[in-house]
């Protein structure tokens, strides 16, 4: 496995940190200002995307950026599955950023400039943290994207927004603070060192006791990761504009949590020491947990983006749940999740913020029957609600065929159990959306058959993720690729 | 009993010092007079001044650290004896005590009228109810 | 308050008594104290720099590194409280009337704003009405003022053989002026020694002091070495010392005087230099 | 001679102690201003005899040269106090009043 | 040198400063305490600190007992304790 | 180099404040510039000084040209140069930073405002060179009694803070001058190194414990550790603001280097750690110091308030980091002396900042100021970040060697009070934020996209910006390179035995 | 008692004694510098005892110094040809002064040692005019008489009255006056 | 010889300050505590200097006979200042408003 130093990985994540004063520059074209924007999201995927084939060819890009503490540096490393989430995201954010337009201009929404600005800096600690070599870079990142988004969130400035950025940040902030920086610190007295390697770094020699206690600090401490308890910020977060929503709390930062969580499972842990403490079926359950509950409070929820929120942290899990099984197939599974799933949801958002601007509408209940009015919309949510339930012919089917013989190949048919209920449940509360807005008697209408489709700018990107959704079941092979490298570098095997 | 007594009398310097130090510390504390506390302050220095000067002393005949000039001890000039002559260094840094003592004093009085000027008392109480006053509570 | 101030005090001495157990004896000539460092400065102080009184050799010289920023102490203090309290432009702004006595009857005129100022030597004008024309006082004072400032700048000068120096000597200088003050008033004391005066002396006795030290960088010694300053006197290294000692003398002196006068002005008259004490 | 120096001295102390009294318990500030002076005097002389019992006056000559020509600038000072604000007790019993600072 | 002076004179050190801090009467503390600096400039000359004592009787008979009238004299007298 | 180079840092700075004084009395215009050339040679020098020690290691000085013993030397080490280059570099960006605000709130004393600042660095310097415990005694009278005046000038309560701050301030001073006397007393001699060779025979001595307790008593004092900070708040926050922005980053860090210095040099770090072994109290006292100062703070409602209790928690986190006593501990003592210098200055600064544009700093007044003075709040925000611990702002590192330090000792409760002070920073810091962030909205709720442009906007004058710029990005850059710091100079200030 | 600056004028005349307030704007006389230079030098010769060029040479900066500063202060308008006689005049009156202040001393500490001292003294506030003129001689009859036990002066008015405590009336019945009438010879008015 | 004059006048000296601080503690008023605190201490000043002086001058060398003159110096100054301290005293106890005490009101008070 040979390693190049390459300056491509500090450019992917500084393209949209500099793009920043020109953005503020612009603030008063707001055409040119979006222009940058896009142009930044372009420049960004095509970087990402030109590391891939180096990264399948087996090569790992490196860089230094500073020793600031004896072994452990602010360092870039691009491996395949940092890759893989760093492609998503960087393509999704060119999606986004489209969807953006429509839906901020659609609301005629306040303060742009701010938005589009910690758009790119959240986009670019996203980035960040996919290319972190060490626990510490990815630290230092998934901080940044606290902060960056922070002000995303409470965008509307009402007191909504204000209480749930608080409680955002109390969530966030909190448990990286005061539950992952120590672990780290401990997990750096102990060992020396932060860096991700193959089997971890931790020595042996730590007690199992202090063992399962950092795992657990360092499981809940990375709370984007929205396993409970440490969940409920997300609910919260969804009082954002949907973009923010759609990409933030769907893709970039809640997998970044997962992300993290990913990562000190499998590079700072090491696969056969949790193994031998017996924590994989620790976290496991936790995550199973989180799982099954989270889709129970889903079924009630009648806000729609409220509703996805508890999905995601049901879905999050599926990959925390695949990185705790420890087995080649599980983690393929996991790492593909990050992926379908991103997928899938950002269509489910897209089309719960096309809804809003067209309509205004925000609660299930008041959608019966929108599917007349908005047939592309609701068809695009269809195809991402058979995503995330994870049926054919979308993404998430393979994904989920991934973690189903990852449960077999670990033995936890209890996880197998799990997997299929919440299948079942992530059915339950999504195709009755569908079906009432498409079937239902004119009198339980609450909408006209008049066409009333969301502005354009955002019509488009649901379309296109909706068919990005199918084409990863067809073909998979890029992402398939290199959660399997990245498998093979994880695990350390042949 | 008769070596307590050789003890205190032996340290009486010393024992001064500390009721003396005392005394400064209590009036800065206890005392809600800013002019008080001030004095306080002054008394305090001068404790630690006169500890200070204690150490310096030599029994023995030991004179006054200024070298005498032919009477005296019979000396001569470059035959001053370690033994004959006080120890100088505490009092020059006492000196500088000193100084630093009253330039202590003047600003800490300057800043006192100013506080007078401001709320028409030197009482820390009665300045508090002034800024409650003034402030409606806050702090 | 007063119970925890009591404990407090109670406590800090107690610690203290505790430690006076270990103490060397009052007056032990043989304690460390004694026999460490100071019989150096005892028996070749004189040799040194030729100054008998030891206690000013090390203030001065070995330990004049102490003492210059001792002096730059009291500068800041001086600097301090005028800072912190003089008022300026306070006549400009609100013009008050001038009193005059007629020192002849003790009349006391006021003239007001734009009146005519009586231009005669039978006029003094004075602070306020409330100050008397006390003849003893004044005169007395005037008698002996000439004296104290002879006998302070002696001490200033005779330093290095008897108990005294600069800084004694410089206080001794203020309090003459200060005694002028408030024997005759505020205004007199400010006509012979003006702010501006006692400003820039307090700086420059600083600065005679820190110079000499500079000037010593200069000829390259080190700093404060006055033995390097021995070419420009034109005498030998040790009689150097001697007179690098004196004109540091000096400069504690000039700098403690307007120091003390300045803080004086500046407290008694709360920064309006209208009226003192 | 040395010890009758040394009587003298521990007398001209005790003496102190009268002087001390008025200062401390004087009923009014002029008392404690002459009990203070008179404390002022008694040190001039002490002064001189501490350095007949170190056998160099001529060191503490100046000290308490010093000392006789500066003992009454603190009277001076003090009485001052009495030529401008007339009352000896009016203040210390008065209410405090608003912005008092003349 | 001599005790008994020495103790003495502590004694009556030790009677002005708490007669300083607990006169209800700024300027009769501002008096007292020029007493306080009196005394303390005989303890130094007691005790062979001749430049020490120098500077006290300077300092106090001329300067600081000196600047606290005049701060009781642009401030109050009263004081509660 | 010059062999004089050690004391330029001292005599420079004086000379020039007295300069001040007798050239600015007739040209109003003359201190400032003065007073900037002053500090640049200081700071040229420090940096000298600094290049000398990397390369030749320990330098002495000897002031009057006699030996330590007898005469005062300057000793410059690690520790002493690192902390000088940092408070004259403080020092000299406070000052071009402060330079229009103190025009306007000084108008009429500029000269003896430049003269008591310059003479409050040259003490401070003075503090940091010198090798004789009484020297520093004086030094450090230098730099309170122009403490004392800068900040006894302000609005408000100003003067009787200033008062109190002369109380404990003078407490402190003489505690500390207790101290050296008892030392004295045992052993005769006040050189630093030279009490360090003596010592070590006393150390069972009673009078030496009781030394060294009072001189850290009295540092206390001055430090503002906790039972005794109740001076520092009412004094940085009631201060003028550019007398707050000059003095704030540099008194308390100097005096836990005196601390450190104390313990080190002189005590020696077998006598402090394991002969006297109070270690673990003077943690615990610091525990109780951070988790107080971060919750007074939370009661605050003014920024300067905010600020200040942030000072007294971080006066805990470098002495208890201290007294952990082994090598990550000191390291992020040093190290947050540095970077604590540089926060705090740049809070400060932006405080200041946003005080030339808003009418108070009660957090009322600071609604939607992230509209009005982006730069200055973006300021804020960095400096925030960083006194939160978030990489990679410097902050974070000492705060990772501090923590690092706890684990090594074993100090649990240590470490939790850490990370509690963070997230209470960063509940105190986002409610700044937020307020700032939330502007009260026009009638157009905002919608106007052309109102979102530059016209709203009305940051500091440049001036200052640029020096807060500057700070900020310090700040970031402190922290890419505290790996190169702590590797190249402090490992070298820290006794080989502590490990 | 206390002195207020309205006084009526018909009963004094306005040009009563000499402007001789001690102000700056006094008029210099060579002599007048001259004269002190010469007392301030022997007054330094006394303290210094030391006759080495370097210290005779600080004494006489030093006195430069204070004549300059404060040559006006000591003699502000010296009538020098008459100096000689008065000074002598003046130390002639000195012994006599002891020696009334000594007889006067033993007086007080009878007063003050007896038992029944609160018998013998019987304060009273007692004042008569003086003849003397200038501030100078009534300076030296006001302090004379404050310097003799039993009394002493309370006020002396720009006229020449003079108040005056005693502490019983014996100490107060004669002394002024013999007292005023010596110092009148001694300053020839 | 010299030696037992100066005693005397040392002892004298003595006499007269325990009479001043005597009178200062007896004397009934603030006026009357004037006359032995002002004068009785002076005197003994006088005398115990003149003593001292004495004594000092043993040896009739230059400096011997400069630190009696000077201690002489000593008593001059303080025959100038000590008055007009007492003066500036009593003038501030009139302005004061302090009434002084009196046979009659002794009589009045008993």
């Amino acid at each position: 496995m040979e390693s190049i130093v390459s300056l491509k990985p500090l450019a992917a994540v500084l393209v949209s940190i500099l793009v920043v004063p020109l953005i503020i520059r612009s603030g008063n074209r707001p055409n040119l200002r979006e222009g940058w924007t896009f142009a930044a999201a372009g420049i960004k995927f095509l970087i990402v995307a030109s590391m891939v084939p180096a990264v399948l060819g087996g090569a790992k890009l490196e860089l230094t950026i500073a020793q600031v503490l004896p072994g452990a540096a602010i360092a870039f490393r691009v491996d395949a599955f940092g890759l893989l989430f760093a492609l998503v995201s960087s393509s999704l954010w060119i999606v986004t950023s489209a969807y953006s337009i429509g839906y901020m201009r659609g609301l005629d929404e306040h303060s742009q400039t701010r938005y589009f600005c910690f758009f790119a800096l959240s986009l670019s600690a996203t980035i960040g943290a996919a290319f972190s070599a060490n626990l510490l870079t990815l630290y230092l990142f998934y901080e940044m994207l606290s902060f960056a988004t922070y002000p995303l969130v409470t965008h509307h400035q009402d007191m909504e927004a204000r209480s749930s950025g608080r409680k955002y940040l109390f969530y966030i902030v909190g448990s990286s603070i005061g539950l992952a920086l120590p672990a780290m610190v401990y997990i750096y007295t102990v060992s020396g060192t932060l860096d991700f390697a193959a089997q971890g770094v931790m020595p042996a020699s730590v007690p199992p006791a202090v063992l399962t206690a950092l795992v657990l600090m360092l499981l809940f401490g990375f709370a984007k990761a929205g396993v409970m308890p440490f969940h409920s910020w997300l609910p919260a977060a969804m009082v954002a504009p949907t973009p923010v929503s759609a990409l933030l709390h769907a893709v970039a930062v809640v997998k970044v949590g997962a992300f993290c969580v990913f990562r000190v499972l499998t590079g700072v842990m090491g696969a056969d020491l949790l193994t031998g403490a017996g924590l994989g079926t620790l976290v496991c359950y936790i995550a199973a947990f989180t799982i099954i509950v989270s889709s129970l409070i889903a079924l009630s929820q009648d806000g729609l983006k409220r509703r996805l929120a508890f999905s995601t942290i049901g879905q999050l899990s599926y990959i925390v749940l695949g990185a705790a099984l420890l087995t080649p197939d599980g983690l393929t599974g996991g790492m593909l999740h990050i992926a379908m799933h991103a997928f899938g949801k950002i269509t489910l958002f897209f089309c719960a913020g096309a809804i809003f601007v067209a309509t205004g509408v925000k609660n299930i209940s008041d959608m019966t029957g929108i599917g007349k009015r908005m047939p592309i919309t609701m068809t695009a949510f269809f195809i991402g609600s058979l995503s995330v339930i994870g049926l054919p012919p979308c993404g998430g089917f393979i994904s989920k065929w991934f973690l189903v013989m990852g449960t077999l190949e670990a033995r936890q048919y209890a996880m197998l159990v799990v997997i299929l209920t919440s299948s079942l449940l992530n059915a339950a509360y999504f195709l009755p959306i569908v079906y009432r807005a498409f079937f239902c008697t004119e009198e339980e209408s609450k909408f006209d058959n008049r066409m009333g489709e969301a502005p354009l700018w955002c019509l488009v990107p649901l379309k296109l993720t909706a068919f990005i959704s199918i084409i990863l079941f067809l073909y998979p092979k890029p992402f398939l690729d290199l959660a399997r490298l990245a498998v093979v570098q994880i695990l350390g095997g042949p | 009993m008769s070596e307590f007594i050789d003890f205190f009398v032996g340290k009486y310097n010393y024992w001064a010092f500390i009721l003396l130090m005392m005394i400064g510390l209590y009036a800065m504390i206890a005392k809600k007079n800013l002019a008080k506390k001030i004095i306080g302050m002054n008394i305090f220095q001068t404790a630690i001044i006169l500890f200070y000067i204690s150490t310096a002393a030599k029994g023995g005949g030991a004179s006054i650290p200024i070298i005498a000039h032919g009477h005296g001890h019979g000396l001569s000039e470059h035959g001053a004896r370690a033994a004959d002559y006080i120890n100088p260094l505490p009092h020059v840094l006492m000196l500088t005590a000193i100084v630093v003592s009253v330039a202590t004093l003047g600003v800490a009085l300057t800043l006192a009228v100013k506080v007078y000027h401001q709320y028409g008392t030197l009482e820390e109480d009665e300045i508090a109810d002034r800024i409650r006053a003034q402030t409606g509570g806050e702090p | 308050m007063k119970l925890v101030a009591l404990a407090s005090a109670l406590l800090c001495g107690t610690i203290l008594l505790f430690g006076t157990a270990e103490f060397p004896d009052f007056g032990d000539p043989d304690s460390p104290a004694a026999s460490h460092v100071s019989p150096r400065y005892i028996e070749e102080a004189m040799a040194e720099t030729s100054a008998p009184n030891i206690v000013t050799a090390v203030l001065a010289d070995y330990r004049g590194f102490d003492t210059l920023f001792e002096t730059a102490v009291v500068f800041s203090a001086a600097m301090a409280c005028f800072f912190l309290l003089r008022i300026f432009g306070e006549d400009e702004r609100r013009p008050s009337e001038k009193l005059y006595r007629h020192l002849p009857t003790g009349i006391t005129l006021r003239i007001d704003p734009g009146g005519k100022v009586p231009d005669s030597p039978e006029f003094e004008r004075i602070d306020g009405i409330w100050i008397p024309h006390d003849v003893i006082v004044k005169t007395t004072t005037r008698l002996i003022i000439p004296f104290i400032q002879l006998f302070g700048l002696y001490v200033i000068a005779h330093g290095h053989h008897s108990p005294g120096g600069g800084f004694q000597g410089g206080v001794i200088l203020g309090a003459s002026v200060i005694l002028y003050a408030i024997s005759q008033n505020l205004r007199q004391a400010l006509g012979r020694m003006g702010e501006a005066v006692s400003a820039v002396f307090c700086a420059a006795g600083v600065f005679i002091y820190a110079g000499a030290g500079a000037l010593c960088l200069l000829m390259g010694a080190n700093f404060l070495d006055y033995s390097g300053l021995a070419p420009l006197f034109g005498v030998d290294a040790i009689q150097a010392r001697s007179l690098g000692i004196l004109v540091v003398e000096i400069g504690v002196g000039l700098a403690v005087m307007s120091a003390m006068v300045w803080i004086y002005y500046n407290l008694a008259s709360m920064g309006r230099h209208q009226e003192g004490l | 001679m040395h010890l009758f120096f040394l009587f003298a001295a521990v007398f001209l102390a005790l003496l102190i102690i009268l002087s001390l009294y008025r200062a401390v318990i004087g009923p009014t500030v002029l008392d404690r201003m002459i009990g203070v002076n008179a404390v002022g005097s008694k040190t001039t002389a002490l002064l001189i005899l501490i350095g007949l019992l170190y056998h160099r006056v001529d060191m503490f000559v100046d000290i308490a040269l010093a000392y006789a020509m500066l003992n009454f600038i603190a009277v001076l000072a003090a009485s001052r106090y009495f030529q401008k604000r007339k009352g000896l007790f009016d203040e210390i019993e008065r209410t405090p009043k608003e912005g008092d600072a003349s | 040198m001599s005790g008994q002076l020495d103790m003495i004179i502590l004694l009556f050190v030790i009677i002005s400063g708490i007669g300083a801090i607990t006169v209800r009467d700024l300027l009769g503390a501002a008096i007292l305490f020029g007493a306080y600096s009196f005394l303390m400039c005989l303890l130094w000359a007691i005790m062979g600190a001749v430049d020490v004592a120098f500077t006290e009787a300077s300092v106090g008979a001329g300067v600081s007992t000196v600047l606290f009238v005049a701060a009781v004299f642009r401030t109050t007298r009263r004081t509660k304790d | 180099m010059s062999p004089h180079l050690p004391a330029l840092p001292v005599v420079v700075p004086l000379l020039s404040a007295l300069l001040i004084t007798i050239l600015g009395w007739s040209n109003r215009r003359l201190p400032f510039p003065i007073a900037l050339v002053a500090l640049t040679a200081g700071l040229l020098s420090a940096l000298g000084l600094m290049k000398d020690v990397l390369a030749r290691g320990v330098i002495g000085y000897n002031m009057g040209g006699w030996d330590p013993p007898w005469g005062i030397a300057y000793r410059v080490d690690h520790l002493n140069a690192l902390v000088l280059v940092v408070v004259m570099a403080a020092a000299l960006i406070g000052l071009i930073a402060t330079r229009d605000r103190v025009k306007a709130e000084f108008e009429d004393r500029i000269v003896p405002f430049y003269t008591l600042f310059v003479l409050f660095v040259t003490g401070l310097s003075g503090i940091l060179l010198t090798g004789d415990a009484f020297n520093l005694y004086v030094l450090l009278e230098i730099a309170s009694l122009t403490g004392y005046a800068l900040i006894g000038l302000g609005e408000g309560r100003a003067p009787l803070a200033g008062l109190n701050y002369i109380l404990m301030g003078t407490i402190g001073a003489s505690f500390y001058l207790l101290g050296v006397g008892y030392l004295y007393l045992m052993t005769g001699t006040l050189n630093m190194v030279d009490l360090a060779a003596r010592l070590p025979g006393l150390y069972d001595s009673h009078v030496v414990a009781l030394a060294f307790f009072i001189c850290l008593t009295g540092l206390f004092v001055k430090m503002a550790f906790f039972p005794v900070h109740v001076w520092l708040p009412n004094a940085y926050s009631n201060a003028s603001s550019a007398a707050g922005i000059l003095i704030a980053p540099l008194t308390t860090k100097v005096m836990i280097y005196v601390m450190i210095r104390i313990t080190l040099t002189v005590f020696t770090p077998d006598y402090a750690f394991d002969v006297l072994d109070i270690g673990d109290a003077v943690v615990w006292l610091s525990v109780i110091a951070i988790v107080m100062g971060s919750v007074f703070a939370l009661a605050q409602n003014r920024l300067k308030r905010i600020l200040s209790y942030i000072v007294v928690a971080e006066v805990g986190y470098m002495v208890g980091g201290f007294w952990l006593g082994n090598r990550a501990g000191i390291t992020g003592s040093i190290l947050h002396i540095v970077n604590d210098a540089a926060m705090t200055l740049c809070v400060f600064l932006a405080a200041g900042a946003l005080l030339t544009r808003v009418p108070g700093d009660r957090l009322i007044h600071l609604q939607g100021l992230f509209r009005k003075m982006p730069v200055s709040m973006a300021a804020l925000v960095v400096g925030g970040l960083s006194i939160i611990g978030a990489p990679p702002t410097c902050g974070f590192f000492s705060k990772w060697y501090l923590i690092s330090g706890g684990i090594d000792a074993g100090h649990y409760g240590f470490v939790a009070a850490l990370l509690f002070s963070s997230l209470v920073n960063v509940a105190l810091f986002f409610r700044v934020f937020e307020i700032a962030y939330y502007e009260p909205f026009g009638a157009d709720h905002g919608h106007d996209p052309r109102a979102h442009g530059a016209s709203g906007r009305e940051d500091a004058p440049a001036a200052m910006l640029a020096p807060l710029v500057v700070v900020a990005v310090l700040l970031v850059a402190l922290g890419l390179y505290s790996g190169d710091l702590v590797s190249a100079i402090i490992q070298h200030a820290i006794p080989a035995r502590i490990i | 008692m206390v002195e207020q600056a309205k006084v009526s004028p018909q009963n004094r005349s306005f040009h009563q004694g000499a402007p001789t307030g001690p102000d700056a704007r006094l008029q210099k006389s060579p002599a007048s510098y001259i004269l002190t230079f010469v007392i301030l030098f022997g007054i330094w010769l006394l303290l210094s005892g030391r006759f080495d060029l370097l210290h005779l040479g600080l004494g006489l900066a030093s006195c430069l110094l204070v004549t300059i500063f404060s040559a006006d202060l000591l003699l502000p308008a010296p009538n020098t040809p008459r100096l000689p006689g008065l000074w002598f005049r003046f130390i002639k009156y000195i012994p006599w002064l002891l020696y009334q202040v000594l007889v006067a001393n033993i007086h007080v500490m009878y007063l003050v040692f007896h038992p029944r001292m609160m018998d013998l003294i019987d304060p009273s506030i007692m004042e008569f005019d003086s003849r003397l003129k200038s501030d100078m001689s009534r300076v030296t009859l006001a302090n004379s008489i404050t310097l003799t036990p039993g009394t002493i002066t309370v006020h002396i008015s720009i006229y020449g009255h003079i108040t005056f405590h005693v502490i019983d009336i014996e100490s107060g019945k004669t002394l002024p006056w013999i007292m005023e009438a010596r110092i009148a010879d001694v300053f020839e008015e | 010889m010299i030696n037992l004059i100066a005693a005397m006048f040392i002892l004298l000296g003595l006499v007269f300050f325990t009479g001043g601080a005597v009178g200062i503690i007896r004397m009934p008023d603030f006026y009357s505590r004037l006359h032995p605190a002002g004068k009785l201490d002076t005197m003994g000043l006088l005398m115990s200097m003149i003593g001292i002086a004495l004594y000092s001058v043993q040896g009739f060398s230059l400096g011997e006979v400069l630190t009696g003159l000077k201690i002489i110096l000593i008593v001059v100054f303080v025959f100038i200042t000590s008055p007009t301290a007492t003066h500036a005293i009593v003038d501030a106890g009139v302005r004061a408003g302090l009434e002084p005490w009196t046979q009659q009101r002794r009589g009045e008070e008993s």
